[in-house]
């Protein structure tokens, strides 16, 4: 038990079957202590039934859970130790912030005392000292988002499990609290499991990140890992943006796999994943939209080990630090690119002949329906 | 939960529900048939038969009486819902938020008061002494009082009055579920006045239109005190028929078969409606 | 009103047959009986009492030709111990009438308690000529004349006819069709009356407004009107005012029979009877029940009745079974008749 | 601007027209209401002057409403039926909101269209029925036994069911939807933070239902108060108010005590509909 | 009038008063045909309110509105040739896709064959040939969407006003369909008024945008200009994300002016917008992330015209191609800067020291309160 005691929480071959639907796959992970643990998948794909059966609302088929080291199967949900945000927040409005705070302490049998001091301790760590005795729906969206995350946090659990608690603010706020919730996250030094469909959250906040898909996890790692390193087509289409093409390997040569889509673009790209690449086997290649340099047509040749085609200026995406070009190829394949638009001359504009040039290493090339 | 404690709660829940419309609805509603279906051949003797229903084929007076009740009571419907709809819709669409709480609740206040003050009211309003009356002796307008009371006008005033805020209330809960934008868009895409409430206004309001017009025709139908007591001469009402039949003549084996008759008569006209209209009693009366 | 353990006298009456001053008299004679009021009709006696197969009252007072038939078929009634009644000081005639008309297997199932007639009322200065049922039907009243529709009128017209309705009831047949004729007049009829009145409530507000000038009326509303206006007389009908004697029965299911008959010794008693009398504007059937009339009743009732008219008067006739349907049927058809 | 005239005429004469509507609401209740203060013994017209007599006389011919001691009991009993049947329909009206909208059983749909029937039954049919099969049931047993169901009979247990048996379709459909509208991850919120069924039950879901239930055992109470159609049938000797002022007026003769009874009523109902309104109000937890 | 033809729309001097609030205040703008103009504000500014006045559910409380060079004030709004795309959409739940579109053109008093053609044509022009029979619950987000602008201009309107058209849908929805209603307004060729509060969506689609604040345009403008060169500082925070800093102008120089900020940074900025600023003003100092380099400290000098300032990392919101660093520097100030994170040695981390440069051109200050 010893080394499990590093744990929070443990999924160990989980499954879950609805009927002869099978919302999660044989699901194992562990989290250590005090970590951003992120579920990221597209909708449907079983992150809500999992974090409901680490919550005990729902009983897995097979498998067992851990929380601290100790199998919680046979703990009803109101004797867990783990707390959960829901995405509507489900703050009780007939109560006023102090009473919602103060519920789970009452249900454990706290004295009068010990709830008035837990509840302004708990309000002063979420910096709305003030709030007690404010009515729920006098709350702004970020305040009721912090007050959601107090009521857990009240009762010290072991892990507090977050399901898409910012689906429902607004686009800005949504930025605002991205970078709030991990700072929580350090000040209260608990485990969060938290739930997302969208990438960027989890990319920004997390310190691992599970890539959950039909029920399956695709691949557990940092951030970083997942962008740079996908261990499959799926997670390199999921996590960040990128051009797609299926294609069929034509050739492994030493530098890379060449490919020829279905369109008829022929590429060099670099195996990733786990599955081996002959030639003529069908692949996915991704190619990140920033890691495409779009330049006027010049003299200069291709670099070495690296791709280069030519095309058209199809529509220019500005957006600022974020701008982007359509870039319509010879063969009609669209290619998005990153460009900086700075509104000087140099700049790309619709029907320009332009330029496109992408390294083989960042040409990925995964064997098609391996995942 | 375990199945078990499920499988119990489900029954604590069914039970008071069952109980309730078991005793109270379904067991007096068979009751009521078995009687109906019961012939008195002496003083305390009674046959199975068909007699009641028989005798109430061959009385045009009965069926008369049921004929006149069902085609007032439509006409009463309608009226309520062509009176009502304008209303619904300024209580809906048009009045401003504070208003309209005040409205909705004006509309409200008659329903509280019994079907007996109303019709008192009216009385006190209709008759040939009455205010009206007297108010149009008072500016000159006839030599005479006028008696308004004590026909079918008077009637169907007193009904129309006495329902419409049963056909308002549907209506205002389905009409505010309506956006505004549904109407501009209406508009915006080229409808005229008309058009927009032929096409969109009354096909989205369907639903309220259809639940207030059932409990309005029902309500009607099954109304007594309204028709009796503003009722002329030549005026009957088919509730009025069945209670005579119970009370007046103590044959319950009739008034039995009658009131049977009544709600089967009813129940036809409510589905027959629910049929053209394309609705359910669950997606309208359910709704509201 | 009274301690815990009270008895309740429940009643089941006629409107103003148990004035309020009677009652609390009555309660302060007896601190442990209550007295609950249910003011009814004769339809709605019998209906309620069999409703509950006799239960639910302690004392009824339906009409004495109401007794025979009700009994016969449900039943609703327990035999009387006269005993406990002071017989004494009822007037023998309606005694012996109600006697006849409410025994069955030799039981006694109801004694009087008051008398009064159904007759006409009009108000003599717009409508003098008024003498008979049929007059209610003339068309120089057009719109001002109302009657109840009931058995009474039926009876009345009939009577007007120059029928006895009262002994066509041995032969069912006979009187369907003279119930028949009667209601083709009553039909012809409609196009003169204004409305048909239900309750005491309307006949005055409609004579005293003079909205009407002449209807069918309880003896009684007339005697009421006649207070307030001295023109609104009781008209006894050429061919006899319809008298009535309502009694007292005790329900099968009665749970108070000792109260009961407390109340029935107590009304009769002559202070008591006159106070009742002031209220029903009915007079009692005891000896002497007329000189115990308040004064002003006495004076409407002399304005009312000749002796002639005393010696002419025409008892309701106990209903046979079976009769009370062909009279409802033809009430009916009388109402849905489109006729005016 | 052609169209902005014709749009402000429309308006105006729409405008009018509810106004017309709302005077055509209020005009019976208010000659209902108003003649109780005619110093005349009849509600009729002419006017004889103001008066208080209607409430507050003690002496007969105008015997006031609070000295008349039949009035006074019907209103009792009102009350007391009204109560009975308010809790009652309330309390069913709530399990039925919890069975259709949390359980899942065959016939479901069926179920809740014949929860939906009974308001919909011509009042004075269910009456009818009620008291039909309650003397049948209370005869048998009688001729059987020999006992007397005395409950059985007309008196206030039958009215309180005759009413309850439409009013529950009153307060299911309302509290239904209220819990319709209940989000579920509230209670597996209060579950998550520690309480047991019962106490989520007690703290979370039947607060939020409160409202509803409040207003729906208002609405009950005051249909339950009106009621005449069904109460016809099954009232025994201790008469709720509207039949005793039926009673009055069709057959001892209506004075302007009857139009005093309506003003407290109508002044007594509008005070109530106002706390339903109140109280469903401030309901920013709507959600 | 010829000259005036080339404009769909032109508004005159508009002003709205509701009671004594004014909510729309002296707007003008011309929108010449075919164009896709955007109005962008945050909430509240007037936007709904302009465009209800445009499609004749307001009446201005001043000024003109012209369409095709005539004024339409008093045309009622079903014979106004401008169709609007509500946000909520407004499909007709009653009626099956068919009869959405066919809704105007019966109108219109179009003959049974007539809609039959045109319901065709417009469905597959946004591709959704095979719908015309279904119900309208039974699409998706983004077919509700299309049907929506499908059945307007199935009526050739002059200008289409699309107000939050967006807002409804859920995250990727959106991203996808920002591009899509581009790609439709040319297809159709019209004049498309497109209201939003989110700045991506008005720089990705506009040709032109306007920027609404407090019922007034601050700025009108291509999406490059805005971006690069706002005029006033609400369009600077307002577009695009940006460091902000409140400070106070030291000196004017040659090359800039000397600012010092509220916590006590000192940076050269360059003068924007209308007001000529002073020694001494209160200014706004915007910068956007983008144009901050930030770096490991090294020996290098700062570059001529750049501010340089050092600081520490206080963490690493890596999102991808838009990852991001927040510095904190020596006085406290947090200053984001963005970042490329490729998972290798050379990424900066928490805690590390880090320099940050960016470009006096590039440091935009405004007098305050000037907006
Ligand atoms: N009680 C249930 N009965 C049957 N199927 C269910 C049940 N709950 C969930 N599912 C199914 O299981 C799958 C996974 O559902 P889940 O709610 O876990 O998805 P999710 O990843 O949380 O999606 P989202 O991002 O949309 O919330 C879905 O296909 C869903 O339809
Ligand atoms: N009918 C009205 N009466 C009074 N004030 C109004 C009315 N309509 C709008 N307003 C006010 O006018 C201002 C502008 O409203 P408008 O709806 O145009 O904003 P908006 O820019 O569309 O905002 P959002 O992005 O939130 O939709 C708001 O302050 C609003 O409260
Ligand atoms: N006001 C009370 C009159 C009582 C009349 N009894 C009449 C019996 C008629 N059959
Ligand atoms: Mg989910
Ligand atoms: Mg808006």
């Amino acid at each position: 038990m010893t080394t499990d005691d590093a744990f929070d929480l443990e999924c160990l071959g989980i499954c879950k079957d609805f009927g002869a639907f099978r919302a999660v796959d044989d699901v194992s992970f562990r989290i250590p202590s005090g970590t951003f643990f992120s579920i990221l998948g597209p909708s449907g794909c079983g992150k809500t039934t999992l974090m409901r059966m680490i919550a005990g609302f729902e009983t897995p088929t097979q498998g067992d859970i851990l929380l601290k080291g100790r199998s919680v199967l046979s703990v009803p949900p109101n004797r867990r130790n783990v707390k959960m945000v829901f995405q509507h927040l489900a703050l009780f409005p007939m109560m006023d912030v102090y009473e919602n705070i103060a519920y789970g302490l009452r249900c454990a049998g706290a004295g009068k005392d010990e709830i008035a001091g837990r509840v302004a301790d708990v309000l002063t760590r979420v910096a709305l000292p003030d709030l007690a005795r404010r009515q729920i729906h006098q709350l702004s969206g970020g305040q009721k988002q912090r007050i959601a995350i107090a009521r857990c946090m009240a009762l010290n659990p072991d892990v507090l499990l977050l399901d898409e608690p910012l689906g429902a603010l607004d686009l800005k706020l949504r930025e605002a609290m991205k970078i709030e919730l991990k700072l929580l996250q350090h000040q209260f030094d608990t485990t969060f499991v938290y739930i997302t469909h969208d990438q960027s959250e989890a990319l920004v906040m997390s310190d691992y990140v599970a890539v959950m898909n039909a029920g399956r996890f695709e691949q557990v790692g940092r951030p970083e890992e997942l962008y740079h390193a996908p261990k499959t087509a799926f997670v390199a289409g999921f996590v960040g943006d990128s051009n797609r093409w299926s294609g069929r390997a034509l050739e492994v040569r030493a530098d890379g796999i060449k490919v020829e889509t279905e369109a008829g673009l022929t590429v060099v790209a670099t195996a990733f994943g786990d599955g081996a690449i002959s030639a003529g086997d069908a692949v996915e290649v991704f190619v990140r939209p920033e890691f495409i340099a779009a330049t006027r047509p010049g003299p200069d040749a291709a670099a070495p080990g690296g791709n280069t085609h030519s095309g058209t200026v199809d529509s220019v995406l500005f957006n600022g630090a974020n701008s982007r070009v359509l870039v319509r190829s010879p063969n009609g394949t669209m290619i998005e690119a990153d460009v900086v638009v700075t509104g000087g001359g140099n700049d790309l504009h619709e029907g320009d002949p332009v330029r496109l040039d992408w390294p083989f290493a960042q040409t990925m090339c995964f064997a098609a329906g391996g995942a | 939960m375990t199945r078990d404690a499920k499988r119990l709660s489900l029954i604590l829940l069914f039970a008071p529900f069952a109980l309730w419309i078991l005793l109270l609805i379904v067991l007096p509603h068979i009751g009521m048939v078995a009687l109906s279906l019961r012939e008195k051949v002496a003083p305390r003797i009674y046959e199975f038969g068909f007699g009641n229903y028989i005798d109430f084929l061959n009385e045009p007076i009965y069926w008369n009486t049921l004929l006149r009740t069902a085609s007032m009571s439509l006409l009463v419907t309608a009226l309520a819902l062509l009176i009502g709809f304008p209303i619904a819709y300024y209580i809906a669409k048009i009045a401003g938020r504070r208003a309209r709480g005040a409205l909705f609740l004006m509309c409200l206040i008659p329903l509280w008061v019994s079907d007996l003050i109303r019709a008192f009211g009216w009385i006190l309003l209709l008759r040939q002494t009455g205010v009206i009356s007297s108010l149009l002796v008072w500016s000159g307008m006839t030599d005479e009082g006028i008696e308004f009371l004590y026909n079918d006008a008077a009637v169907i005033v007193g009904l129309v009055y006495t329902v419409i805020l049963f056909m308002i209330v549907p209506l205002v809960s389905t009409l505010d579920g309506m956006g505004d934008d549904m109407i501009e868009a209406g508009y915006n895409l080229g409808g005229g006045h008309l058009t927009v409430l032929r096409r969109i206004i009354i096909p989205y309001a369907m639903p309220g239109i259809v639940a207030g017009c059932i409990v309005t025709f029902m309500l009607t139908a099954g109304s007594y005190l309204t028709p009796i007591l503003l009722g002329g001469k030549n005026s009957s009402w088919f509730t009025e028929q069945i209670y005579n039949q119970f009370i007046t003549r103590f044959n319950w084996e009739s008034g039995a078969a009658f009131g049977f008759l009544l709600l089967a008569f009813t129940s036809i006209t409510v589905w027959l409606g629910l049929r053209l209209s394309g609705q359910s009693l669950a997606n309208t009366v359910a709704r509201t | 009103a009274a301690s815990g353990s009270a008895e309740t006298l429940r009643l089941l009456t006629w409107g103003s047959y148990a004035p309020d001053e009677l009652i609390q008299k009555f309660e302060e004679r007896y601190p442990d009986i209550d007295v609950e009021v249910t003011y009814s009709n004769n339809e709605e006696m019998i209906a309620k009492l069999r409703a509950t197969g006799g239960a639910g009252f302690d004392l009824a007072q339906p009409s004495h030709d109401r007794i025979y038939a009700a009994q016969l078929e449900y039943g609703i009634y327990k035999p009387l111990d006269l005993s406990q009644i002071d017989t004494d000081v009822m007037s023998p005639v309606h005694l012996e009438a109600v006697k006849t008309n409410a025994t069955l297997d030799g039981k006694v199932y109801a004694v009087p308690h008051q008398w009064g007639t159904t007759g006409l009322m009009a108000d003599i200065t717009k409508a003098p000529d008024v003498k008979g049922w049929d007059d209610l039907c003339d068309p120089a009243y057009t719109g001002k004349t109302s009657m109840r529709l009931r058995r009474t009128i039926l009876l009345g017209t009939a009577f007007a006819m120059g029928e006895d309705p009262f002994a066509a009831y041995s032969d069912l047949d006979k009187y369907q069709d003279l119930l028949d004729r009667v209601a083709d007049k009553l039909i012809a009829c409609k196009q003169v009356i204004k409305a048909y009145w239900q309750g005491g409530d309307d006949l005055s507000a409609m004579m005293l407004s003079g909205e009407i000038v002449a209807s069918e009326t309880w003896d009684s509303t007339a005697y009421k009107l006649y207070d307030q206006n001295q023109n609104i007389v009781f008209i006894p009908p050429e061919t006899g005012a319809l008298t009535w004697i309502d009694t007292f029965a005790i329900p099968a299911k009665g749970e108070a029979d000792d109260a009961a008959y407390k109340w029935i010794n107590f009304v009769l008693e002559p202070e008591n009877v006159t106070i009742m009398s002031g209220s029903t504007g009915a007079i009692a059937a005891v000896k002497g029940g007329a000189d115990l009339l308040p004064e002003d009743k006495k004076a409407a009732v002399k304005a009312s009745f000749t002796e002639a008219d005393i010696e002419n008067l025409k008892f309701f006739a106990n209903i046979p079974p079976g009769v009370e349907d062909m009279e409802g049927k033809t009430l009916e058809k009388i109402k849905a008749a489109t006729g005016g | 601007m052609a169209h902005a005239q014709t749009n402000r005429a429309l308006m105006a004469g729409y405008k009018a027209y509810v106004a017309a509507f709302f005077i055509f609401l209020a005009a019976p209740l208010i000659a209902a209401g108003s003649f109780a203060f005619n110093d005349s013994l009849f509600p009729a017209l002419p006017w004889q002057g103001f008066t208080l007599d209607w409430f507050f006389n003690d002496t007969e011919p105008k015997l006031g409403m609070f000295h008349d001691r039949r009035l006074l009991s019907g209103l009792y009993y009102s009350f007391v039926i009204a109560a009975m049947v308010a809790a009652l329909s309330v309390a069913v009206g709530t399990t039925n909101a919890f069975l259709f909208v949390r359980r899942e059983f065959p016939f479901k749909t069926f179920f809740y269209i014949v929860m939906i029937v009974p308001l919909v039954i011509p009042g004075v049919i269910l009456g009818i029925s009620i008291l039909v099969l309650a003397s049948n049931v209370a005869n048998a047993v009688y001729d059987r036994f020999g006992v007397e169901i005395s409950l059985l009979r007309p008196g206030i247990f039958l009215v309180v069911l005759g009413q309850f048996s439409f009013i529950t379709t009153i307060t299911s459909l309302v509290i239904t939807a209220r819990l319709k509208k209940f989000d579920l991850s509230l209670e597996e919120a209060a579950f998550n933070l520690g309480a047991s069924r019962a106490r989520v039950l007690w703290t979370i879901t039947l607060p939020y239902l409160r409202p509803a239930m409040i207003a729906s055992a208002i609405v009950a109470f005051l249909v339950s108060f009106e009621n005449f159609n069904t109460t016809l049938f099954l009232v025994g000797s201790e008469s709720p108010l509207t039949i005793t002022m039926y009673d009055r007026m069709a057959k001892v003769g209506s004075t302007p005590v009857l139009n005093a009874v309506s003003f407290v009523l109508m002044v007594g109902s509008g005070l109530l509909a106002l706390v339903s309104v109140a109280v469903q109000r401030p309901d920013p937890s709507g959600q």
